[in-house]
């Protein structure tokens, strides 16, 4: 039983953690650096520790701070939240070593997700689709796969994740100079310069699944869809997918299911894959090893605990339900508010928030670190709030948004809230079932920014 | 007027820290008490400590302006607080039952070394950072010390 | 259409007005005393006026700068939340003369239940059973009446309400004495000495419906049980009425709705109505003709917006919805957080919020004007908030309570919000259906201190 | 002015916690009190504090501390301010095209009437509260004035 946990993270997932912990009767011991120190976290856990100056580099991505100082305040427990040390090995063996719980995959997990070759390869025995690609060490290499797979062709780093440093090549005249680009971006984000390349699939949905595992028994919880992103990053999240027909709905939890067995998955975790619309047809994309920014909305729809479903599967407790006792009701959608100036090429905005209001209101639910006088600091990323409507259906979530937007305070910074604002006004996106390149379509037509 | 105890002060310093007040100057007769936020610019001298957060346990005594946690920082009483430059367990002699690397009263160079920080068995030596006068040890043998935590105070020479 | 709405209120339940003013796009102007200057209200509102200085008799209650305020700052509508003037005759009828919208019932509406022995005559005349009892001019009377009807006897101030003034006889002995104080108490707090004696129900319980008329559609939202009383006061309150017979429930349904279309009423409002458990039966009470401290958790279990449907009544609206439209689902419980100190004697906690946080859990509403650096002046009443919680069951609904009692924060102030975990872990309680007297019996168990 | 209490100092100090200010000098004596918000720039003059509350149209220039308000306070120019004693609407003069009560520059003694304040038809009357000389009219004819709210300042004689 996990009875004080150290939580290796920061903002609204620590908030997020806290709640749970607290409802519970878990104790928590927030690390911190030196810039959130006055954090809502920081407030709120049982207890505080500085780990480092403010770069995330000297503090919370300190493996050895995290763990010595989990240690030293009698915790038994780590959650890496998502992001940081969420998906990092040395943390997960550092953990089991010094007899700590790791609240997340196994080691072996991670490395069976984290190098995105070897999770194309895990994809393919267990019989789930991979987008047409493959590696390439060289240039040549490179064009003779693109030449075999045809443009536009995407160029991804292995050890990349969440969009960053994806690169889109549309000919073979500009594969060079993207390949060397894309080998230097990862080199430089990720300490490791592989990369490989996939067929781009021009009108795509980013969907994903859900996945629940003791080690013995693999569930889904349904799945999300993230399409509408900026730049790979994803704004707004909705459960369940909008449109979807039910083979291919049935189809892609199936493949999520089979994917986690085959790699012998223990945590909460979520596979995502790309939905191809004109084929009506999906490819794996990657499996993200940890709980998930947008895991409200799954929990709005099925009523679970999702962090105590981590908790309780970290402390080797069987999974409390079968499938069928996850029942999907109604819809939910979530806005990611970021501190951000969208008139301004979305540049962040941090500063001190004056005043922050999120009432409670029908159907919604407001995940924060947001208080009167919060400081959000220019080191980390941007994100200040998600707001999560639920609604029996999916106009009924929407309306909720929309109410919502009009209903909550937020300022001393600038935010993305009127885009969201435009996003649930239009009626392409209340239509439901836009695709990846949506966003970017919208954004002309409301702030004249380029994105 | 009286002057005002200790426990006034800490009083005031509650009070403004739960504000959203950068800084404060306060002249009674011969008493001047200046408080200034973390990250407030325009520095006086004598900026005393910064109020004391939230961490509710072992509470270190607080310490100035979070940016200049690395090199010792002027206190209040006039000396400079040593801060530790990274979390980990202090030590204040290289093993156990040697003597300590430094004690009250000890003059030390700025290469002195007065600790130890282990993480993870990785032993980090710390320098004083200033030459002066050991005034106060303040961290205890044995215990966690987190980032920016005040190890001991030094009387500048 | 009002466009623009005058608050002449306080607290949570200005936050609670502008809430649903926000989602509406209607304007707010809230009149303000010094003390509240810098409320969250304040601050939320469109614009904040400063009507007098802080004790209420010069600020909150003068009619006058009420109005002159709500005409002067555009305003086309004055809602007047509950206490203060939200049954002032003169309010509503200065507000007819200016051309402001009331948010509220007519003057005649008002004066039909304002008056206790009025109220009372009517429940007479629309065949609802009352308590047995009568007026007493004089000592003699009372003693005639209280023979006639039997002791215990309980007198109550014609113009009273809410509890406040009620003095328990149990013979004719005490009679005199607790006759003279009743009469002075009812004079020095309303103005009006006249007191009428009731039979003193020993086993009741406190059970009240929420009744909604255009004029025209008279309508029931169910009803609410506020057995756990402290002094009169209630602390704890939940819609539907556990284990409520289904015969007594329709006759008291039935009953409200009667009285109400008896008196042509028009606006939201809530007919109390003691239940005797022992012989099965229910008498009136009183009719509260404003929005009640309770309305969230009948908004809980139907998912209607009361102030909504209350603002659209005023504005001349029909009901949008038939009696078939109400569907009463699962069960919601809310506890009145005041600022008060539990063990010793209940006695106000004023003072500085250093830390607010009630985050969005599942079937958690939280009504608060709470925020960290909040100041709760003294010169009021000391709820600062309402947790309302909502479950399928019952058993669900107190889980839900209880691990926010475990999870909120409000620090700086003491609250009474141990009580509150002590009476959702009470078996009494959580068997459902207490009486009145229920609080005051388990009070000395958690405290040793007397109620 | 004789001492400020430690709770005189609470007092203040929970007033403007609450308060908008973002810069406060009190000197009183030879006591001195500073405090400056996080964000405002370091003013040298003696403006007073400039809460501007919430209310975004007509605000009223800011008043001292929200419990003296039905009697002249020192501002911080050396002035007296003259408040509401109550909300209303503000007239200058005793009737439509009368002359004023009162002028920038007038004399006034305590019981000198410098306007009107009208709720809901009922006039009230108000007298200056002390002597001196006005230097200037803040609140508008015919506009809603709050209450607390300045109305004119005065040089005390």
């Amino acid at each position: 039983m996990i009875r004080r946990l150290f939580i290796a993270n920061r903002g609204e997932i620590a908030v997020r953690i806290i709640r749970t912990c607290r409802a519970l009767g878990i104790e928590t011991v927030l690390g911190v650096s030196e810039a959130d120190r006055d954090s809502l976290g920081a407030q709120l856990a049982t207890r505080a520790v500085r780990l480092g100056p403010a770069p995330a580099t000297a503090s919370y991505l300190q493996v050895g701070a995290v763990v010595h100082a989990a240690k030293a305040t009698g915790c038994d427990a780590v959650h890496p939240g998502y992001g940081f040390l969420s998906e990092n090995r040395a943390l997960a063996e550092a953990c089991a070593r010094e007899g700590l719980i790791f609240v997340g995959p196994t080691p072996d997990n991670l490395d069976a997700v984290g190098d995105k070759l070897t999770a194309r390869t895990h994809a393919i025995d267990a019989g789930v689709p991979v987008v047409p690609g493959g590696t390439a060490e060289t240039l040549e290499d490179a064009l003779a796969l693109a030449e075999s797979v045809g443009y536009p062709m995407l160029i991804k780093a292995v050890a990349g994740g969440g969009g960053r440093g994806m690169k889109r090549v549309n000919s073979a005249a500009e594969l060079p100079g993207q390949l060397d680009l894309a080998i230097a971006e990862a080199a430089a984000a990720f300490g490791d310069g592989r990369v490989y390349l996939e067929r781009f699939v021009t009108v795509g949905r980013h969907v994903e699944v859900q996945i629940l595992s003791d080690g013995a028994t693999v569930l889904h919880a349904g799945e999300r869809d993230c399409s509408v992103q900026r730049r790979y990053q994803k704004v707004v999240e909705e459960a369940p997918a909008p449109g979807l027909p039910d083979p291919l709905r049935a189809g892609l939890l199936a493949a999520a299911v089979r994917f986690a067995r085959h790699i012998g998955y223990r945590s909460l975790g979520t596979v995502e894959f790309l939905v191809d619309v004109d084929r009506q047809e999906f490819y794996f994309l990657e499996m993200n090893a940890r709980i998930q920014v947008e895991h409200p909305v799954t929990e709005a729809i099925t009523g679970l605990d999702l962090v105590a479903l981590q908790l309780a599967i970290a402390e080797g407790a069987p999974l409390p339900m079968t499938q069928g006792d996850i029942r999907l009701t109604g819809h939910a959608i979530e806005c990611r508010l970021n501190a951000e100036d969208v008139a301004n090429a979305f540049m962040p905005s941090p500063g001190r928030v004056t005043r922050a209001w999120f009432p409670s209101m029908p159907g919604l639910r407001v995940d924060t670190h947001m208080q009167p006088g919060a400081m959000i600091p220019p080191y980390y990323d941007s994100m200040v709030a998600k707001l999560i409507a639920y609604g029996e259906t999916r106009e009924a979530a929407i309306a909720v948004m929309q109410a919502a937007l009009r209903t909550i305070v937020l300022e001393g910074v600038k935010t993305n809230a009127p885009l969201h604002a435009a996003i649930m006004a239009d009626p392409a996106f209340q239509a439901g079932g836009v695709d990846t390149t949506y966003l970017a379509g919208l954004l002309p037509t409301l702030t004249g920014a380029t994105t | 007027m009286a002057e005002l105890t200790r426990a006034d002060i800490d009083d005031i310093l509650k009070l403004i820290d739960g504000s959203d007040f950068d800084e404060l100057k306060l002249e009674m007769g011969d008493l001047k008490l200046e408080l200034r936020r973390r990250g407030a610019g325009a520095s006086g001298a004598s900026a005393p400590p910064a109020p004391a957060v939230q961490a509710p346990a072992a509470a270190p005594k607080p310490e100035a302006p979070a940016a200049a946690v690395t090199a010792p920082v002027v206190a209040s009483g006039g000396g400079s607080e040593v801060p530790a430059p990274l979390l980990g367990t202090f030590y204040r002699a290289p093993k156990p039952g040697a003597a300590p690397f430094v004690q009250v009263g000890d003059s030390v160079t700025a290469d002195t070394v007065i600790g130890i920080i282990e993480v993870m068995k990785l032993m980090n030596s710390v320098p004083a950072g200033i030459a002066g006068t050991v005034t106060e040890i303040l961290a205890e043998n044995g215990q966690l010390v987190e980032h920016g935590q005040t190890l001991i105070r030094i009387q500048p020479a």
